[in-house]
């Protein structure tokens, strides 16, 4: 239905924005009439939001990425990455300490293992913005110097040595690349299909090729559904609604939305994603924007891959294969154009419900997994051509 | 039978091999990451140190891709090892690699899953659980559990494996027999465990009104698990999963889970690793080595038979 | 005999706008008929419709008495119908030789014939006096002028009935010009009918003999181009009569705001001196490539610079453009589509992105206060929209300037650096734009707004002779001394531009 | 190395070409002198090519796309797809004739197995090619009437009326559409987005969510490796140098390379893919051209996915996974650009083999599966970083 005309600008942008809702509302009323008994209940939306947790929220990063005019492909792998650390550091403090310590040091330990997780997703992001933004040199670097100092290290150098080693050779190439003078920059496409590789093998070989199994933590107890019954009570105890997972979920998006919306980097990135001479014509610095821009989306994916992890309370290397689909196709579902400056917070929101809810929905009905799938794809198609459509009539 | 005489009559490889005269041997399992084939590889590694042989380890890096683990094979049959341990994502798939590998003086061994030819002419011995049986035993346990007229469910793994799908055509057999009502046994549940409990939570009605529920790997079983600690529903509902993780049985232990259909992947690696070692020394092999499959329950899972299995 | 070209009652409608409501156009062969109007009049439309790029919702069109109706422009290239577009349109990855023959190329079966495809290129290129272009070079690697010559060399490549010409001129070199106009003179004695849209009234009298003017999507007259006063055809566009092109009002020079020493970018300008004071309006003058673009790119901190000194107020060296800003200097870029404008953006958004910083106490940026910060600039500049929430690329090209222009004023900048400020800007616009530069370096004691220094870039001599104070040329990359406005002529500053006369030796 | 600027253009471009060529020479060279022994023999020379082949001929088609401005990230499930159903028709045509009919027309089954299959691949491709240029509703409209159609036979009603249904049904849904009068382009990120799930749905739906084991044709030959004895005599004897798989990338290679550079719908793949509006102004009729094109690449990836049913004797229908990258990545290492334009098909023939020489390599160095995923990464964005500084030296 497209927006009328004739009302006035702010109400009509409003609709826009209340499209992809209203396409998850179509989606949900279709199932709720089809299996009213099991589809509409409050244990079923606790599922949904609970699946749509780890893609949501790594979907609001991509969404940055999307709205400034690039692509994030190294997503799923970096969920990988981040999962598995997670359970190497949680394996490692629990093997060093003795048992009585970690039982009661559960809380320090997870939020160590979170914050390493995220850190690591950060320093990658921060990698992948350098490359962008034509500074593969850095990268390199930083790479060359890091193998030196290990291949050091492993040939039996002292730690103390081979750290200032690998210092010195970082920071000489890093300077070289400095003298170049010369910065080349990539498509986000390539420097994301090459991150999609590498991240996912460093995955591989820091799980050492299989599935890693930490000792249990509060932090598995982010993506359990509240232990509290459902029952009427419930409405003055929003704690216990949903998971904690959701609602880091629903506060991340709030506040991704409200970075995108009411902050100085956050309209950059859709100068950026618009016109990206005409952003660093109004002194823009848009390689420091593009920079932050994929470290925050990188943090987000590695707060993400927290989740997946205490999802599967293993750290799986081979896990969220293919989620870096899921994350743009939330993202233009929710109205986002991946030729950049247009998108939003909500829509995406939307979306990633709406690909949980099918999903969800699909499996309620007994539909086939192989039918889903042709629904899914059917949906994503239709729903930007719906959202083309509106626009069109709106324009 | 007895090991055909012309593959005793290839001369023993190894003429090629790098490393100081060290025999070399390539392990191809489906995937190089998941627990399963990482135990396997231990075993392997075991006979490696036990023999002085070096054991190299390569595979597709996804289960069930065909054209990924054919082209490992591909490029081992011309890279000088001495031998090559394969285990097939596909009976037909990789007969012909197998075949060409055979007739270019490389012997090959089978493990875990079948493939077309005849054991001791196309490759010299094949060393597996029998799946089918396997699925039996768990379905059968779980009809015992849950009793005729039970709700039972079935979890499947991926479209067109085959190993699993024998499972679980073994375990719906013996639901069927037993006069099972079979309440959903149709749900692919992926190639991970977080797929496998998204589906498990999206079934969690059908799943509350079961009885017992059988998962055919340890992906399905693990994502299953959580699902069910996730609605406080663990220990509720009868359980036979597959495969040991950690995770898994450490369920068992606290009786979240009822009973584990385990293989003898350590073993199944060692015996793959001497069996081929036993032929290139020019001594007959088995044709068939059919490796144990055990059920572990909460009450034998400490017993010195079970409890390696279980590691 | 009928005319070579009859429109009649055309319509068009661009979803919610109506760009043409009924236009009459008759075009004879033999003659070149100018077609003027203001931004957004509907030239463009009207033509893209007679390419057959557009399809009209109504009215009627006829070739040579024939009933003409293209459904597509190869359509309309096929009816003889050649047209250049007012934005360049080449594929910049095929080589020149390809671009000459896009679309139409000589085939033998599927397969294209190479050298008959060169043979015609070279023909087209020689035919307008151009015949060293390189033939196998990427269009793309051409400076934009050459390009807009392989475009006209792709119109005259294949023969047509009529040609249309788009505002050509508006990135070529006067010489080029001149060759232009040569070939459009030899063309219209083979009997072409050809139609010349441009802003420029001076070249409408030069080269024109017939004229249309449109206004809002509707014909407001036509006349013979050569005896029709200037002032007529100006106000038959504006609708009203547009008295003072270039108005002045008496300047008071301040303190020196930005001083340049020697400056030299990497490739252009090889030396640039130049002082800026407080209230004055400096021009810089120079042909198409002579690298007064990158000279400003390279003040405002686009460009690196090789060698030489900035000196803003008391800042000195290079600095980021964000760093600029802060320091109250501010440039309109040249190419509003590629460069100066986002244009799925709003208008507010367009002119606060400078300076997003201050909108609210608390340093939010909220769409509101955007609204409110852009609106008074709206309402002092005129611009023509709905609501500061609209897109600037809804805009016509005179409003998308003045938003530009309004950037500068949002940032409160003292430096204004306009590169080609009137670039493809009707005449209405053109006046209030310059209205507004000298309101600008005026300053208003009243409302409390200083003086600015203005530093402008235009190919538009008699605009730079209205506007400024002093005058420099660039030639070659060098700029020479900034002189008075009373010591320069147009003839002076076309000599000393185009290298001929030697500049008096500095001291 | 930058091409030396006074070199005429001809040459300069040439050595341009040559860019990815010699990285395959230099990541060869590097194998070879690590493993000489086992790496540059003609034995694995042909498994080096026959690993190309089938990610090779998609390549072809996804070179044709990217070039147009486009993207296909449905490449991997189409080849799917094509696997599935080349496996069914020969299994049918099997149980359909007498045994001894099915042996002696071995030949011709497999020909009609191959063509349906490619045949389907072509449909496929112009679904794509209509979503792309606009035209959404006419592939519903096709949909809607096959869906009638069949759920109409299904219900008992007779073929010889189910079918006149699904025609009139689709033809009056595509008449409507035709009165709407109005193309809504869709980006073909989007629509082969959509199709990779569609795709891949249908797939395994077709196979019933198994493998079809069809009986074994002349089809499973055409990548088995020649059984010709490796000799000097082979040098007369080409058919039997590589599989004939391998001549049938390489023809097609050749074949392609001539059509994007001699013929005007080659000509004007650039020209669409370097300035669409341009195109369309020039009279090329950009939409049939897109048409022709996609249906042209799906041809090719059916090719590509009748050689991979031939490769694995099995009609998979998971096989396949994230190849799209795969085809995208040689064609971005050989040079062409994802912003359109730009690309050859030797370019992204050396592409594609580098990347399965960096395969073959790191298996015969015995390099771990994780590295080698690392090591592809870094040189896929290693490949577009010297690709983008040799370029920037030439211009
Ligand atoms: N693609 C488009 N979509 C929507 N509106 C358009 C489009 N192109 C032009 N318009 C609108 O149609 C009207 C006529 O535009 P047109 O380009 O024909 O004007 P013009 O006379 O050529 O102006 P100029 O002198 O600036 O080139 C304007 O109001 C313009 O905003
Ligand atoms: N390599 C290039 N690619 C695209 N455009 C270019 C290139 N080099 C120069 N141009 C453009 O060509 C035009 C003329 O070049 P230049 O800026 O050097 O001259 P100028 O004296 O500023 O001329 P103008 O009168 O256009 O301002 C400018 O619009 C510039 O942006
Ligand atoms: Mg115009
Ligand atoms: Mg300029």
């Amino acid at each position: 239905m497209p927006a009328d005309p004739r009302l006035p600008t702010r109400i009509r942008s409003l609709l826009d924005q209340l499209g992809p809702l209203l396409a998850l509302l179509g989606v949900w009323s279709l199932f709720a009439a089809l299996r009213w008994d099991i589809f509409p209940t409050w244990e079923n939306t606790q599922s949904i939001l609970l699946q749509t947790a780890v893609i949501g929220v790594a979907a609001l990063g991509g969404t940055m990425v999307i709205i400034s005019g690039g692509i994030d492909l190294s997503v799923g792998s970096l969920i990988a990455l981040v999962s598995v650390t997670v359970a190497l550091v949680l394996r490692g403090l629990a093997s060093g300490g003795d048992s009585s310590a970690a039982d009661a040091s559960g809380y320090g330990d997870a939020a160590l293992a979170a914050v390493i997780g995220v850190g690591l997703a950060g320093l990658c992001g921060l990698s992948i913005g350098t490359m962008v933004i034509g500074r593969v040199g850095r990268v390199a670097a930083f790479i060359a110097g890091s193998l030196v100092g290990y291949i050091a290290w492993r040939s039996g150098l002292d730690y103390r040595a081979a750290l200032p080693l690998a210092a010195v050779i970082a920071a000489a190439a890093w300077w070289g690349e400095g003298k170049l003078n010369s910065s080349i920059p990539l498509s986000p496409f390539i420097v994301t299909l090459g991150m999609w590789g590498a991240l996912r093998g460093a995955a591989k070989g820091l799980a050492d090729n299989s599935a890693v199994y930490p000792p249990a933590t509060p932090l598995n107890s982010l993506m359990r559904f509240p232990s509290a019954p459902i029952e009427a009570s419930l409405i003055l105890r929003p704690q216990y609604w949903w998971s904690p997972g959701v609602w880091i979920f629903l506060a991340l998006a709030c506040f991704i939305a409200g970075v995108l919306r009411y902050t100085q980097f956050g309209r950059h990135i859709y100068a950026i994603g618009s016109n990206e001479q005409t952003a660093r014509l109004c002194g823009i610095h848009v390689e420091r924007v593009k920079l932050k821009l994929y470290a925050c989306a990188a943090l987000l994916t590695g707060i993400a891959g927290v989740l997946q992890f205490s999802f599967v309370e293993v750290g799986d290397p081979t896990t969220g294969a293919s989620y870096e689909l899921g994350v743009i196709a939330a993202a233009v579902i929710g109205g986002a154009s991946l030729s950049g400056g247009v998108g939003t917070i909500l829509g995406t929101v939307a979306g990633a419900l709406l690909m949980s809810t099918i999903n969800n929905g699909c499996t309620k009905i007994g539909l086939e997994v192989w039918m889903q799938e042709i629904v899914t794809g059917a949906i994503i198609v239709a729903a930007v051509t719906l959202d083309k459509l509106r626009h069109r009539g709106a324009g | 039978s007895k090991p055909a005489a012309s593959v005793d009559a290839q001369p023993a490889g190894g003429a090629v091999a790098p490393a100081a005269g060290k025999r070399t041997i390539v392990m191809i399992p489906k995937a190089t990451q998941s627990a399963f084939w990482n135990t396997v590889r231990r075993g392997g590694e075991k006979a490696a140190q036990e023999f002085d042989i070096e054991l190299l380890w390569k595979g597709p890096s996804r289960e069930n891709d065909r054209a990924g683990q054919k082209q490992v094979v591909q490029q081992f049959t011309n890279a000088g090892v001495a031998g090559m341990l394969l285990a097939p994502t596909d009976s037909r798939a990789l007969a012909a690699e197998v075949r060409s590998a055979t007739a270019k003086g490389l012997p090959v061994l089978i493990f875990d899953s079948a493939v077309e030819g005849e054991a001791g002419k196309d490759y010299i011995s094949f060393v597996a659980t029998d799946n089918t049986a396997a699925g039996r035993l768990g379905g059968k346990h779980l009809m015992d559990l849950v009793g005729k007229g039970g709700k039972t469910i079935l979890f499947r793994h991926m479209e067109g494996h085959e190993s699993t799908t024998k499972r679980e055509d073994g375990a719906l057999e013996e639901m069927k027999t037993g006069g099972a009502e079979i309440l959903s046994h149709d749900r692919y549940t992926g190639d991970s465990a977080a797929a496998a409990q998204e589906t498990a939570l999206n079934m969690i009605d059908v799943i509350r009104e079961a009885d017992g529920i059988f998962a055919s790997n340890q992906t399905a079983s693990e994502g299953l698990l959580l699902a069910l600690r996730k609605r406080n529903l663990a220990g509720k509902i009868k359980f036979i999963a597959f495969d040991a993780s950690p995770l898994l049985v450490e369920a068992l232990r606290n009786g979240e889970i009822d009973a584990i259909v385990v293989q003898d992947p350590v073993n199944m690696g060692y015996q793959s690793v001497k069996l081929m070692l036993d032929h290139l020394d020019g001594k007959p092999v088995d044709p068939l080595v059919v490796t144990d499959v055990k059920l572990a329950t909460k009450a034998n899972m400490d017993d010195p038979a079970i409890k390696p299995l279980l590691e | 005999m009928p005319p070579r070209l009859a429109m009649s009652g055309v319509r068009h409608r661009y979803g919610a706008t109506q760009a043409l409501s009924g236009v009459d156009l008759e075009v004879r062969s033999g003659e070149v008929h100018a077609l003027v109007g203001e931004n957004g009049a509907g030239k463009s439309t009207l033509m893209k419709i007679l390419s057959g790029a557009l399809i009209p919702d109504a009215g009627s069109m006829q070739l040579d008495g024939e009933p003409y109706r293209p459904q597509t422009p190869a359509d309309g290239r096929a009816a003889g119908v050649a047209m250049i577009y007012q934005e360049l349109s080449l594929a910049p990855d095929l080589s020149v030789a390809e671009n000459i023959s896009l679309g139409v190329e000589p085939t033998r079966g599927p397969f294209v014939r190479r050298h008959e495809l060169r043979e015609r290129a070279r023909a087209a290129l020689a035919e307008i006096g151009r015949p060293e272009l390189p033939l196998d070079l990427p269009a793309g690697r051409l400076s934009v002028a050459e390009q807009q010559l392989v475009e006209i060399a792709r119109s005259v490549a294949t023969g047509c009935r009529i040609l249309v010409l788009d505002e050509p001129t508006s990135t070529l070199s006067q010489q080029d010009v001149e060759r232009l106009f040569t070939l459009i003179r030899r063309l219209r004695e083979r009997g072409l009918a050809i139609v010349y849209i441009s802003h420029f009234l001076e070249e409408v009298k030069a080269i024109c003999d017939r004229f249309t003017a449109l206004r809002d999507g509707q014909t407001t007259g036509s006349g013979d181009a050569k005896s029709t006063p200037a002032d007529r055809i100006v106000a038959m566009m504006v609708g009203r009569a547009v008295d003072d092109l270039y108005p002045r009002t008496p300047r008071t020079c301040g303190e020196t705001v930005l001083s340049i020493r020697d400056l030299a970018g990497v490739a252009k300008p090889e030396s640039a001196t130049l002082d800026l004071r407080r209230g004055e309006v400096v021009g810089i003058a120079g042909i198409i490539g002579a690298g007064r673009t990158e000279l400003l790119r390279a003040l405002m901190g686009l460009d690196p610079v090789a060698r030489g000194t900035v000196r803003v107020a008391t800042l000195e060296g290079w600095q980021s453009p964000s760093a600029r800003w802060r320091q109250g200097m501010g440039l309109v870029s040249e190419d509003r589509k590629r460069e100066g404008l986002a244009l799925e953006l709003t208008i507010a958004e367009n002119i606060t992105l400078p300076k997003l910083s201050g909108l609210t106490p608390r340093g939010w940026v909220t769409p509101a206060a955007q609204d409110r910060a852009s609106q008074p600039l709206v309402e002092r500049l005129g611009i023509k929209c709905r609501s500061p929430r609209q897109p600037v690329g809804a805009l016509s090209g005179g409003n998308q300037q003045k938003v530009a222009i309004a950037r500068l004023l949002h940032a409160d900048v003292d430096m204004l650096l306009l590169d080609e400020p009137t670039r493809g800007i009707d005449v209405g616009s053109k006046a209030e734009i310059c209205r507004l530069i000298n309101e600008l370096a005026v300053g208003d004691s009243v409302a409390g707004r200083a003086p600015k220094a203005v530093l402008i870039v235009s190919s538009y001599l008699p605009e730079l002779l209205g506007l400024c104070d002093r005058i420099a040329v660039m030639c070659r990359g060098r700029l020479g001394d900034a002189r008075p406005v009373e010591a320069w002529s147009e003839h002076e500053i076309m000599l000393a531009a185009t290298g001929a006369k030697t500049e008096p030796a500095r001291t």
